[in-house]
C-alpha cells in the first residue's frame, strides 16, 4: 500500500519535472522561461523526494528514520533556496531591462 | 587551420582508442588495477589506521604526500590570484556614501575615507543597487546551516564520504554567498583579506607541520603512528587523530583559498565593488 | 642520529621548502619588509640541506625514502641517486644566485606583491626538485602541476600588454601537455595497477606488446615534450620566455625545461626500460627526427630574431634539441652526452640569461640596441662572452664536453644525421653570437644619451658566481661523467 | 555476435570519455575566444577524472566505507578506492588552473579590452 503510494509520487514528481524541462525548451522568452524552472522544479523534487523518503522509512529503523529526515530536510532547502534563485535571476533581468515577450 | 586541429583531434582520439581495445572489461572485478595494491588498502585500512572511509585514509595517510601538494597546488592557485591581479594603490576614484536613513547619495569626487566609521552613513559601490530583502533574508538564514554541515562534512570525513576539500568548499561557499547576496564589502567585514592571506597559509602550515613533527619525533615524514608518543593513543588510534588533524588544515587553505580567489577575480584584484 | 637526519634531508628539502613558503606568504600580512631577507635565507638553507644529502649520495649510494613509513607500491617513494641530487643542488644554486643578483629589482617591480612572488618563487624550486626526486608517477603530476602553476603566475609578471596573453597560452598548451601525462599514467595504471617507478616497470616487461602500455608510452612522451619544448610543441616557450620579467626568465629558462629533459630519461630508462623503448618500439628513430629538427629548426629561426632574448629562447631549443636526438642515438657515449649537456646547460643558459638579462638593462631588448654595450658593462659583456662561447662549445667551456660525447656517440652509430646536425648547429650558433659581440664591441655610439645604470655589488657577485658556475662545469666535466652520470646510466643497464 | 556486443558494452563508456575528451581538446585549441578555450580546458580535465573513476569501478561494488567488524573484508563487494582519491588530487589541480587562467583572461581583458584571440593578436603586432 505505502510502496504504491511512493511510486505514485515519484512517478507523479518525474511528470513535474519533465514538464518543467518540456517548458524551459518550448517557451518563448526568458521570464516564461523561468517560470517552469523555479516552480515545476521546485514541486517535482518536492514529490521525488517525499517518495524516496517513504520508501526509505518502509523498512521502519531509527537509522532509516534518520535517512528519511535527511531526505525531507533536503526537500526543505530546496524549496528556500530555489525560488529565491529564481527571484533573483529576474529581478536582475528586469533590473537589466530585458523587455518581456508581448506578442500573441 | 581548422583541418590541421581536426586531424590532431582525430589523431589523439584514435590513439586512445586503439589502446581501449586492450582494455580489461568495464567493471570487471579481476581487472589488474582492482587486483594488484588496491586490495591492500581496503584489507589493512581498519587495522592499521582504525579510518573505515578507505578514501579518507588512502588520501591521507597511504598516499598523504601528494595531498599535502594538493592542498598546496590550492595554495598556489590563491598566491597566483593574489600576485596576479591585486592592485594594491586604486586609481583616483570617485567614492559614494548613503545616507541609510533618508536614501540620499553622496557623491565625493577622488579616495576618501572620511565618512568610514560613521553610524548614519554605509559606503557602497558606484553601481549600487538596493539588495533584495528576499534574497538577503534567506541567505541570513541559510549560512548558518551550510557552515554546520561544512563543519559537519569535515569532522566525519573517517566514516562517510567527506573530509577536508569538501567541507572547506562548503564553508567558503557560505562566504561567497554572503558576498554575493549582500555585497563585497560585507564579506570582507566578516573575513578580511589579511584574515584569508594567514588563514591559507596557516592551513598548509598545519599540514606539512604534522608531517614535519612526524619527522622531528624520529619517524618519516607524515607517518603519523609516532605521534603517540606525545598524544596518550596508541600508534593506530594516533594515525586516526594524524589523519583528523590534516583534513582540518586542508580545510581551512581550501577555504580561505576559495574565498580569496573569489574576491580577486570579482573585483579585478581592488577588493573594493566586487560582483 | 646525524647520520638517519642527514638521510631525512631528501624529503626535508622539499617540505621546508613549501613550509619556508607559507612563511613568507603570511609575512606579507604581518610584516612586508621581512618577506625578501627571509626568501634568501631559506633559499640559502635550503641549497645547504640540498649540498648535504648531494654529499650522502656520493659517499653512501643511491637510497630510498619512504614516505609515511609506508614501503612502496602502497605508499610513495623518493629515489635518490648521484644524478638528481646533483641537479637539485644545481636547481638551488641557480635560484639562489638569480634571488640575490635581483633582489633590488624583484622590489622594486613588485612592491607590496613582494611576499607572494617569493612564496611563488621557493614553490616553483620546490616543485621542480619534487620532480626530479620523486619515484612514484602520480606524485611527478602533483608536483609537475605545482611547478606548472608558478611557472603560469610568474611569467605573467612583466610586460603587461604582452606576458599576460603569452601566459594564457602557455597555460592551455601546459595543461594539454598535463593532462596527457596524467592520461598516460592512467592507460599504465589500468594495466599494471602500479604507481610506484620500479613497480611499474616490473610488471611491463611482462606484457610489452600491450596496446594500452604503448599507448600510455605515447601519451606521456607527448605530455613532457610540449613541457620540455621540444620543436612542434615548442609554440609556447618563445613568447613565453620573451615577454615576462628578466629575473624571472632566467630563472625558468634553465630551469623548467632541463628538469623535464630529466623527466624524460628518468621515465625512458627506468620505468618503460630500455628494451621497450628501443627495442620492441623503435623510440630511437622518432626521438632522432624530432630531435635534429629541434636543432636545426632553432638554430636558423634564432638567425632570424632581432630581440636578445627571444634570439636566447631559440638556443634553448636547439639544447633541447641536442638532449633528445642524444637519447635518440641510443648508445651509451650519446646518452652519457646528452645527460651531461643536460647539467651543463643548466649553468650555460642561467649564465646566459642572467649576463644577456643585464644586457638588456643597460642598453634595450633589441640586438641593434646592444652597441657601444662593451665599453658600458665591460664586466657584464664578459660573463655574456663566456656564456655564449661555452653555448658555441669553445673546447674547455662545459658546452664542448656534452657535443663531443654527442658527436662521439652518434659517429659510433653511424648516425650521420645527428652528428651533421650538431656540426651545422655549432657553426649556425658561432655566427648568431657574434653577431651580437660585433654589435657590442665594435659598433660604438657616439652620443651615449644613458650611462650605464647603477647596478649593486651583489648584481655582479651574481653574474660572476653565474660565470664560475659555467667554468667550473667545464673544468669538473670529468669527475661529473665519472661519479653522476655514468652510475645513472649503469643503473639503467646501458651496455 | 554475443562477443562482439560484449565487447561492446565492456567498452562503450571508455568511449564515451574519449568523446568528451576530444571535444574539450578541439575547444581548446581551435576556439577564437579565451573564454571558450578555458572551458574547453575544463571539459577536458573533467573527461579525464571520469575515465579516471570508471577505471576503478567493480559490477557489483559498493563505496569503500567498511564497517567496523571483526570478519576480512571481501575486496569484491567494494570499489577501488585508489582512482578516487588520484582524482580528487586533479579535481583540485583543475579547479587551481581554472583559478589561474581566469586571473589571467581578467588582466588581458583589462589590456586589451577583449577576449578574441586574433583581436588580441592583432593588437600587439602593432
Amino acid at each position: 500500500m505505502l510502496l504504491a503510494l511512493c511510486s505514485i509520487l515519484i512517478i507523479l514528481g518525474m511528470v513535474f519535472l519533465l514538464g518543467g524541462s518540456v517548458g524551459i525548451l518550448r517557451l518563448p522568452d526568458f521570464y516564461t522561461r523561468m517560470h517552469p524552472a523555479g516552480k515545476l522544479d521546485s514541486m517535482g523534487s518536492l514529490l521525488v523526494n517525499l517518495g524516496v523518503a517513504i520508501y526509505v522509512a518502509l523498512d521502519f529503523n531509527l537509522a532509516n528514520l534518520l535517512t528519511s529526515i535527511k531526505v525531507l530536510l533536503i526537500a526543505v532547502f530546496i524549496y528556500l533556496s530555489s525560488p529565491t534563485a529564481t527571484h533573483c535571476i529576474v529581478d536582475a533581468a528586469i533590473r537589466a531591462g530585458l523587455e518581456p515577450w508581448k506578442k500573441g | 587551420m581548422r583541418y590541421l586541429y581536426l586531424l590532431l583531434v582525430v589523431l589523439s582520439a584514435s590513439v586512445l582508442f586503439y589502446a581501449t581495445l586492450d582494455f580489461p572489461q568495464w567493471g570487471d572485478p579481476n581487472s589488474p588495477a582492482s587486483l594488484h595494491v588496491s586490495p591492500v588498502y581496503l584489507q589493512r585500512s581498519l587495522e592499521d589506521t582504525s579510518v573505515p572511509n578507505v578514501v579518507t585514509s588512502v588520501l591521507a595517510d597511504y598516499r598523504g604526500y601528494d595531498t599535502m601538494f594538493e592542498t598546496t597546488v590550492i595554495f598556489t592557485a590563491g598566491l597566483a590570484c593574489f600576485v596576479l591581479l591585486r592592485v594594491f594603490a586604486p586609481k583616483m576614484k570617485d567614492t559614494y556614501y548613503r545616507h541609510i536613513q533618508s536614501g540620499v547619495v553622496l557623491h565625493i569626487k577622488g579616495q576618501t575615507t572620511l565618512l568610514d566609521g560613521s553610524r548614519d552613513f554605509e559606503r557602497i559601490d558606484s553601481r549600487w543597487v538596493p539588495a533584495d530583502i528576499i534574497l538577503k533574508t534567506i541567505s541570513r538564514f541559510l549560512i548558518p546551516f551550510i557552515q554546520l554541515f561544512a563543519l559537519y562534512v569535515v569532522a566525519h570525513g573517517h566514516h562517510s564520504p567527506g573530509g577536508g576539500f569538501q567541507g572547506g568548499v562548503i564553508l567558503g561557499a557560505s562566504i561567497i554567498l554572503l558576498s554575493i547576496s549582500f555585497d563585497l564589502r560585507t564579506g570582507l567585514e566578516k573575513i578580511h583579506e589579511r584574515g584569508l592571506g594567514l588563514f591559507s597559509a596557516t592551513g598548509v602550515f598545519i599540514y606539512t607541520g604534522i608531517g614535519a613533527l612526524c619527522l622531528i619525533l624520529g619517524k618519516e615524514f607524515l607517518n603519523y603512528g609516532v605521534l603517540s608518543k606525545i598524544l596518550p593513543v596508541d600508534p593506530v588510534m594516533a594515525r586516526s587523530l594524524g589523519i583528523f588533524g590534516v583534513e582540518v588544515g586542508v580545510a581551512i587553505t581550501v577555504m580561505a583559498v576559495m574565498v580569496s580567489i573569489y574576491n580577486y577575480v570579482s573585483s579585478e584584484g581592488r577588493l573594493d565593488e566586487g560582483l | 642520529m646525524s647520520g638517519t637526519m642527514t638521510y631525512h634531508f631528501s624529503v626535508i628539502l622539499v617540505t621546508f621548502g613549501l613550509l619556508l613558503s607559507f612563511i613568507t606568504y603570511a609575512m606579507t600580512w604581518i610584516k612586508r619588509s621581512l618577506c625578501l631577507p627571509f626568501a634568501v635565507l631559506s633559499i640559502g638553507f635550503l641549497s645547504y640541506c640540498s649540498f648535504s644529502l648531494f654529499i650522502l649520495v656520493i659517499e653512501r649510494g643511491p637510497f630510498e625514502y619512504y614516505l609515511g613509513g609506508w614501503p612502496p607500491p602502497i605508499g610513495i617513494a623518493y629515489y635518490i641517486d648521484e644524478l638528481n641530487a646533483f641537479l637539485s643542488l644545481l636547481v638551488y644554486l641557480v635560484a639562489l644566485i638569480n634571488l640575490l643578483c635581483n633582489r633590488e629589482r624583484f622590489l622594486e617591480k613588485q612592491g607590496d606583491r613582494i611576499g607572494g612572488t617569493m612564496a611563488l618563487y621557493i614553490l616553483f624550486i620546490t616543485g621542480l626538485n619534487g620532480i626530479l626526486l620523486t619515484a612514484d608517477l602520480f606524485n611527478l603530476y602533483v608536483l609537475l602541476e605545482i611547478a606548472s602553476l608558478t611557472g603560469y603566475a610568474l611569467l605573467a609578471i612583466g610586460d603587461k600588454r604582452q606576458a599576460p596573453f603569452a601566459s594564457l597560452n602557455y597555460v592551455f598548451l601546459g595543461t594539454i601537455g598535463a593532462c596527457f601525462y596524467l592520461l598516460g599514467v592512467g592507460y599504465l595504471y589500468i594495466k599494471t595497477g602500479s604507481l610506484n617507478m620500479q613497480d611499474v616497470s616490473r610488471l611491463i616487461t611482462q606484457i610489452p606488446k600491450s596496446p594500452t602500455i604503448l599507448s600510455g608510452f605515447i601519451f606521456i612522451l607527448i605530455g613532457i615534450w610540449i613541457k620540455m619544448g621540444l620543436f612542434p610543441f615548442h609554440i609556447w616557450l618563445p613568447r613565453a620566455y620573451t615577454n615576462t620579467f628578466g629575473p624571472i626568465s632566467s630563472l625558468i629558462a634553465p630551469l623548467g625545461t632541463k628538469v623535464m629533459a630529466y623527466v624524460i630519461f628518468r621515465v625512458i630508462l627506468f620505468v618503460f626500460g630500455k628494451e621497450f623503448s628501443f627495442e620492441i618500439y623503435s623510440l630511437g628513430h622518432v626521438a632522432t627526427l624530432f630531435g635534429v629538427a629541434a636543432i636545426l629548426y632553432g638554430a636558423i629561426t634564432a638567425l632570424r630574431q632581432t630581440d636578445l632574448r627571444r634570439m636566447l629562447c631559440f638556443v634553448v631549443i636547439t639544447e633541447i634539441g641536442y638532449i633528445v636526438a642524444g637519447l635518440g642515438v641510443g648508445n651509451i657515449n650519446a646518452i652519457r652526452g646528452s645527460l651531461l649537456h643536460l647539467l651543463n646547460d643548466v649553468a650555460m643558459t642561467f649564465c646566459l640569461f642572467l649576463s644577456a638579462d643585464h644586457l638588456i638593462v643597460n642598453t634595450g631588448t633589441k640586438i641593434e640596441e646592444l652597441k657601444g654595450v662593451f665599453q658600458k658593462t665591460p664586466f657584464g659583456s664578459s660573463i655574456y662572452v663566456l656564456a655564449s662561447l661555452s653555448v658555441i662549445g669553445i673546447p674547455p667551456s662545459p658546452g664542448f664536453f656534452g657535443k663531443w660525447y654527442l658527436l662521439q656517440g652518434s659517429l659510433e652509430a653511424q648516425n650521420f644525421w645527428v652528428f651533421g646536425a650538431i656540426l651545422l648547429s655549432s657553426l649556425l650558433n658561432t655566427v648568431l653570437f657574434f653577431r651580437t659581440f660585433e654589435e657590442g664591441y665594435y659598433h660604438h655610439t657616439e652620443s651615449p644619451s644613458y650611462g650605464p645604470k647603477k647596478t649593486s655589488l651583489s648584481a655582479y657577485g651574481g653574474i660572476l658566481a653565474s660565470g664560475l658556475l659555467v667554468v667550473l662545469m667545464g673544468l669538473l666535466a670529468h669527475p661529473i661523467v665519472g661519479h653522476i652520470v655514468d652510475p645513472f646510466l649503469l643503473r639503467a643497464r646501458l651496455p | 555476435m554475443d562477443s562482439i556486443l560484449e565487447f561492446i558494452v565492456g567498452r562503450y563508456n571508455y568511449w564515451l570519455y574519449i568523446l568528451l575528451m576530444m571535444i574539450g581538446l578541439y575547444a581548446m585549441i581551435s576556439k577564437n575566444n579565451l573564454t571558450k578555450k578555458i572551458v574547453g580546458m575544463n571539459i577536458f580535465q573533467t573527461a579525464i577524472i571520469l575515465f579516471y573513476i570508471s577505471i576503478g569501478f567493480k559490477k557489483g561494488g559498493t563505496i569503500p566505507i567498511l564497517e567496523h567488524t571483526s570478519h576480512a573484508v571481501e575486496v569484491s563487494h567494494f570499489v577501488n578506492p585508489l582512482p578516487h582519491v588520484l582524482m580528487l588530487t586533479a579535481i583540485v589541480v583543475s579547479v587551481s588552473t581554472f583559478g589561474v587562467a581566469l586571473a589571467l583572461a581578467i588582466m588581458i581583458y583589462r589590456e586589451h579590452g577583449t577576449l578574441e584571440e586574433d583581436e588580441i593578436l592583432k593588437c600587439l603586432e602593432q
